[in-house]
């Protein structure tokens, strides 16, 4: 089945390691960072970036509006 | 092969489906990690943005941990007093009947001290629309109890929990306003999942496509979290929401003329 | 004697309650002290910082800009508070999360790597009290049996089975500053 | 020519703003000053020029519907009397700190508490020293007829705007309830919306436009060191006032030998005072403050040099003599008169006391 | 022996209140100040002593609260920071009015408006010459310590009740939020309601007894002659009190030859300009109003003589100041130095403005 | 022959079978003639007195026309500032938990300014009687609009009638307090007629046995008149009440626990 | 039928005229005088006095609660 | 010339709208004005008066406590203000309800029975008319063209039908005090 990809830009400075994201990405793309940004936060990244659908969940979700997500439809979709 | 389309490939290739609002500034919201009040902001921005209305529209903020909320609006805010916001806001719609006017007020400004202003511009039937974040808390302040704190909910000031007895109980507005037929939206909903998120959006567009037609007020409560005065992780603090907030305080349409 | 430290870092580190033992040590001793926090809307995230003073005397000023020691536990702090440290005073910081170390010659700085030991210990409760020891190794104001006595009144009795762990924790912090002692005659 | 009418002085303010092109008055009724709000629901201004009139559920949503209007840029205006402008505290200090013109009439009863409804002077010290918490000030200008009660609204909404500053007008019962004399001023048009946009665009909210940053109305910096740079802006501005904007009457003070200090209705009763003084040989002036912040402490300090004695005279136990003495210095004697709690002194008495505490002294 | 403690500034007030037997507090949270409810809440005075403590839907609930319960004869207390204390102005004008015993504590921030939530002293006007309406005072007490924050408590109590008159208590965020060694009073017991009954028969309302008239609390005479007959006994009260209840603290004045006066946390930031300046060889003295009202004119009239000038120094753009001219009368040069806004002056520029304005110039 | 009995005969051999209570004072009363006031306060002290409980009550006044209520009702009075009787009640009770303590209050110092008060102490189910008499307008201030002013009901601020466009309409706080957890007895009564009085008069002993009982808030609404404000004579204004208050505030018990 | 008889006092000085009770007075008994008392009230007096059943209808509706009410029941009823 | 009445009575009586039309009769006159009434809380039965000045000079006090004339219409206004009446003055009454009449002998009273005559007149609003007619036939301060001037400005224009009604009573108090005036020519 040709799958929707997508992908997630986290403004990692900005990001306050809340973990909302984590919890709402259907998927489990996303984790928090082990190492802290500047302001001392685990920082949210894609851990499975291949199973992340564009969904935008995750950045529905963030408080701190630091998730961009673009999404790419399989061709088959896009011409449809 | 599907695997090997990398991140930079569907940014070039394919669609921005999600980007902050340019209604929002890029200053840092100073609210803590996973504090629902970012997420209720980003959605009321988006509606102005969708709705095309930044130029005439004007917010007015609380006190309470959204004071600052003019920071992070791009839109013309006036800053209330404690509890003050829908009067600030009926003295603005009455000189500018023909712009967008929203309150944006934490449940200890709008159900505790500002409960006359509250109930009488929604018994005016101001063509406003009024935002109400109930976290059961006072965030700014340190977590004291709210009106809105649950039986038995410890607070800094009920610290062995809310004593129904001496405090009486949790104080529902968005009941109380709906009885009031100055108000002609009233709806309680949450910004914790994405689904809750989008239904809390499109509440938001509803009250404002009411202001445009001078339906009269709407009111739109949002049971949020306060990580910090509930002393919990935002995972967490969801959670606890969803299992002691909502039963209390049912999401849902209460009035929708 | 008088006395005047300043204790800052991230609110979630124990800045607050070393700054509160260390006065309690000090009234233990019959010392005059003051404790005057920042205080500020409670958002996370943001610094947190304290200014102790003990003294012989009846203390005047409780909110002063000149300190004795500065013991600095992240980089904003130590933005602010490195030039605030008189000329001979001490600079005590951790370098976890400190991207700028201090560059004044004109005082005596020690780093403590007490996070890194506290991880060692098994429990990061022990951090600030490991600062703690550091610190009183290198000014002795007040002695180990009063500081003792100053952790007791400031922890609740529930936590009192901690207090062991505490107190390794401050002689942890001793010895640490004493190696450095031992092994540079000047400070960097 | 300027129409003649036989008016309250509460329903010449109310007249006075409809045709200075006020924008809104919100308001809760209080005796002696509800026919301001009476007045103005009869003329339906919102047909004769719009104006928004507006009666709230209290004097705290009253003073704070006006932050909102005013913020916009708008006329905007209120009035109340002692009690209800004591509610108003916190809100004018608001006002004061976002630096917001307005207007806001006090028709003073006499106080404290509930007191009586009759006529006061006792809000002095709450209108000047700022009842509100901080560092403010507020502009003062006490009327002391009905003509000036219609005058002195216009003057406000002027120098409200210019400083963007809240103007109070210091009235009291007697002024508000009497009858008097007015000319009332011609009828100005309101400003169109576009006018304000233009006008205050640098602060005012009513709309972010594409070509500027978002405006804000707030009194409040989390960061000290912003909040004293505020208040320091605020401290020049005050000074600024204090400079250009004192207004005095001198009355028979070129030969005074003893001078009255006296404001609104007490200065009135002053006037009467002087005649009879000078029908017995008294030389008495009489300096009546019109702005009573800024106080005209320079031309009292002046006639300080010249007369032997000065007499406050006030409907309170005694409030602006202090701003007389500060201004005197300890150059010549000081006193104060007053009846209070709802009490107008007569010109006999006041005479009398002249006579008592400065003469026969 | 009194119990040894180290607490902050608002908890010490809130620990001495539960042992002076104060039997009601109401409350509303507000930073610097909202440990206070949070202490007594965590200590659970009702079951230690019986002590209510009740969180209010706002400060003017909480006020009113606190009318109600002083009217009954109970100690009873309320705290607040700048803005609440605003909004009690008219409540605050009530029961000055009707004569009730009440504590209200202030812990100042930085104002006008909403400020900032740091410390300062710029409701000094606010609470000397009364922020609300009508001839009133209250007895303000300014505690410059954590140990006087206990301590004026009780002394707060028996003024009030001495007089029956509300009494402020004027401190600041840094004296409230700052921890210092306390002695702690005894535990007292609170009054029955016997005791009570008893001992304010005369105007307390706890129910008609068959033996005596009914008691009335109120603030209301529709006659002014009524009105002014009860204000003149209010002044009556307020002159005693002038006479016999002016505090103050004298610090190193006897060879002073510059006057600073400071109250609160400036006066803690003068004494160290006391010393500081004394190193460069300039004889500095402090005098320390601690009952802001009545203000210790006499003192400083008298140190007038003795000085060669004096520096009111304030956490504000100059209030005290105006006490301070007024006391002195001209005899020396009077000057303020002050920071505002939340920011707190050092000594080092304390003593700096005082070589500026009074030794350089 | 019955008509030989006069007056002075039924005097002596007959039963007094209504006076004056002892619980009023012998001061003339300051209303107007006419008006509901009076009887109010008479139905009430008569319960005090048949109670017994004149000495352990302690009432508060509003500012209204029955400010001076404490010339009136011959008990320990405190007279409360505008609106906010319900916060000097519960500062009484709660010192005083074993007293009984009521607030009677008028619509525009119980709906209009105390909003916040009366909602709160009701919320917090304080174990005070309010009364409520809603005369539909500001009575001792000459006549302004209440916010229970009927729609097109004249007054000297609605000199054309009340336009619920400008003003909305008028709020019935009644069954607001209702809907509050910390009400016990909510009911809406009249004095209009004997059978009113007596009805509103059980209404009053019933709150002040629930006082007794701890059972939380009584709130007594009593619509009543106002010839002044109003314009009309006693006689007409209570025809009026009836044909134009009363559809709009029905009478009888709203809630009963 | 034995009636129950009934009379009433108004307090002429206090009555302020307002006709309450005239109209609440099922047997009509109550009038106003043409004459005003002290305060310029007409104030209320029985007309047909021998109409007053001593209902108390008149007293329960007097704002101003200046009238008192004595009954006396015929012998027959009284024994009964 | 100045003149100070006040006029005293019931609230009913039309006490204020006397005064506004002696104080309108004034301005027509170009004379100086002020009228000050008494106030309060809207509770009838209280007495209402008002304080009208006319003046060819700027009026100062428009409180006082001395008039040149009163004008008295109930028991309770003659207890309150005839003793404020200056000597030489006029005190003009009208004896409904009047059950102490005045005393002073140092003033000219004038009893005119207004009630009386406005009932035979067959409408009681023409009383204070008469009342006012009365009080210019002793004191010519203003005349009728201004009043008349006077009556117009404050009367609402969809009462001035009752103009004519108005002017008669008017003059009926001017005969009543010229009789007055013709049989005694000293007053009692
Ligand atoms: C008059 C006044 N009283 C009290 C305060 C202190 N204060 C600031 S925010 C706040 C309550 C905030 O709680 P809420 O409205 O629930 O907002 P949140 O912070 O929870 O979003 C209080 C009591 C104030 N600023 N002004
Ligand atoms: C703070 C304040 N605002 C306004 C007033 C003026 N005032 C006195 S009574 C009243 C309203 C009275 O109306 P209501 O409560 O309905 O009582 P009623 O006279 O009708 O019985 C008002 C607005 C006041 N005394 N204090
Ligand atoms: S939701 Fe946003 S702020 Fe929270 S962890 Fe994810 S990206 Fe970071
Ligand atoms: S867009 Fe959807 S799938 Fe991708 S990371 Fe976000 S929530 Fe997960
Ligand atoms: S304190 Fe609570 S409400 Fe405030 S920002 Fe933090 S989580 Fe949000
Ligand atoms: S004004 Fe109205 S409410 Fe007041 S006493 Fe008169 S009739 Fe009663
Ligand atoms: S009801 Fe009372 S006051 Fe009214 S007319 Fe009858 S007796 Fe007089
Ligand atoms: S007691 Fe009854 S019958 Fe007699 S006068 Fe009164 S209402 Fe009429
Ligand atoms: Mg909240
Ligand atoms: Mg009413």
């Amino acid at each position: 089945m040709a799958k929707i990809k997508g992908t997630i830009l986290v403004d990692i400075d900005k990001c306050k390691g809340c973990e909302l994201c984590v919890v709402a990405c259907p998927s489990n793309v996303i984790k928090l960072a082990s190492d802290v940004n500047g302001k001392g936060y685990h920082f949210a990244y894609m851990e499975i970036p291949d199973a992340c659908t564009g969904c935008v969940n995750c950045a529905l979700v963030c408080p701190d509006s630091v998730i961009t997500v673009h999404r790419l439809r399989p061709k088959s979709v896009q011409t449809v | 092969m599907e695997n090997t389309i990398t991140a930079q490939d569907i940014i070039r290739d394919g669609e921005l489906v999600f980007k902050k609002t340019a209604c929002l500034t890029d200053n840092v919201l100073s609210y803590c990690p996973g504090c629902g009040h970012g997420v209720a902001h980003r959605i009321l921005m988006e509606v102005i943005d969708e709705m095309g209305i930044q130029s005439q529209t004007i917010g007015v903020s609380p006190v309470g941990c959204s004071v600052l909320a003019y920071d992070f609006m791009n839109i013309d805010m006036q800053g209330a007093a404690h509890g003050r916001a829908p009067a600030v806001a009926t003295g603005i719609k009455r000189v500018f009947p023909n712009k967008f006017v929203f309150t944006y007020q934490g449940d200890g400004d709008l159900a505790a001290i500002g409960t006359a202003e509250t109930i009488h511009a929604c018994n005016r039937g101001e063509n406003i629309v009024i935002i109400f974040i109930n976290n059961g808390i006072y965030g700014m302040t340190g977590g004291q109890m709210a009106p809105t704190t649950l039986p038995n909910m410890k607070s800094s000031t009920t610290p062995y929990g809310r004593d129904v007895k001496m405090m009486g109980h949790p104080i529902k507005m968005t009941e109380i306003v709906a009885t009031l037929p100055g108000t002609c939206f009233v709806t309680r909903q949450a910004v914790h999942t994405p689904a809750a998120v989008n239904r809390s959006k499109k509440a938001i567009r509803k009250a404002f496509e009411n202001q445009k037609l001078n339906k009269g007020l709407s009111f739109i409560e949002i049971v949020s979290n306060c990580n910090s005065g509930w002393k919990m992780t935002p995972v967490k603090s969801n959670k606890w929401m969803e299992e002691n907030m909502f039963p209390y305080y049912p999401l849902g349409d209460i009035k929708d003329l | 004697m008088t006395e005047e430290i300043i204790i800052a870092g991230f609110g979630g580190q124990g800045v607050l309650s070393m700054g509160k033992i260390l006065a309690y040590s000090g009234i233990m001793q019959d010392q005059e002290v003051s404790w005057m926090p920042s205080y500020g809307p409670e958002m996370r995230g943001g610094t947190a910082n304290v200014t102790v003073i003990l003294s012989s005397e009846r203390i005047s000023s409780p909110v002063i800009n000149r300190f004795d020691t500065a013991i600095i536990l992240n980089q904003q702090s130590m933005d602010k508070f490195e030039k605030m440290v008189k000329p001979g005073g001490v600079l005590l910081y951790d370098n976890n999360g400190i991207t700028h170390p201090p560059t004044r010659k004109d005082i005596n700085i020690y780093l403590v790597e007490a996070a890194k030991e506290s991880a060692l210990m098994g429990s990061t409760i022990t951090f600030n009290m490991i600062v703690l020891g550091a610190y009183l190794q290198i000014k002795p104001i007040v002695n180990m049996e009063n500081v003792i006595k100053g952790l007791k009144k400031s922890i609740p009795e529930r936590h009192h089975k901690m207090l062991p762990l505490n107190e390794q924790a401050i002689l942890r912090g001793h010895e640490i500053v004493k190696q450095i002692q031992e092994t540079k005659s000047i400070l960097v | 020519m300027r129409e003649l009418r036989l008016m309250k002085g509460n329903e010449a303010i109310a007249e006075a703003a409809i045709r200075c092109g006020v924008d809104a008055y919100y308001g809760y009724p209080i005796t002696p000053q509800s026919e301001i709000m009476e007045y103005l629901t009869m003329e339906e201004p919102h047909k004769r020029t719009g104006m928004v009139v507006l009666q709230a559920e209290s004097e705290i949503a009253s003073i704070h519907m006006v932050y909102g209007a005013a913020g916009c840029g708008k006329m905007t205006m209120t009035s109340s009397s002692s009690p209800g402008i004591s509610l108003m505290a916190e809100a004018i200090s608001y006002m004061a700190g976002a630096e917001l013109p307005c207007l806001i009439i006090n028709v003073q009863r006499g106080g404290p508490g509930l007191g009586t409804i009759q006529p006061g002077q006792a809000d002095y010290f709450q209108a000047t020293k700022g009842g509100g918490h901080g560092d403010y000030n507020l502009i003062v200008l006490a009327p002391s007829s009905v003509q000036e009660m219609a005058d002195f609204v216009g003057l406000s909404f002027d120098l409200a705007f210019k400083y963007r500053n809240p103007v109070l007008m210091l009235s009291d019962g007697a002024i508000g309830q009497m009858m008097e004399k007015v000319y009332l001023p011609a009828q100005k048009e309101r400003l169109t919306d576009e006018e304000i946009e233009k006008r205050y665009s640098d602060w005012a909210t009513f709309g972010k436009k594409a070509n500027r940053e978002r405006n804000i109305i707030t009194s409040l910096s989390l960061e000290s060191e912003v909040q004293e740079k505020h208040n320091f802006k605020l401290q020049a501005k005050y000074a600024k006032i204090s400079q250009d904007e004192v207004r005095f009457e001198r009355i028979a003070c070129d030969d005074a030998e003893y001078l009255l200090v006296g404001y609104g209705t007490s200065a009135r009763i002053c006037q009467k005072v002087i005649q009879l003084g000078r029908e017995k040989g008294i030389k008495i002036g009489l300096l009546r403050p019109i702005t009573l912040w800024p106080f005209p402490s320079e031309e009292i300090s002046k006639l300080a040099n010249q007369v032997k004695g000065i007499l406050s005279v006030e409907m309170s136990a005694g409030q602006m003599v202090y701003d007389v003495k500060l201004a005197v210095e300890g150059k010549v004697k000081v006193m104060h008169f007053g009846r209070f709690g709802g009490m107008i002194p007569s010109p006999d008495e006041v005479l009398h006391a002249l006579e008592e505490k400065l003469i026969h002294n």
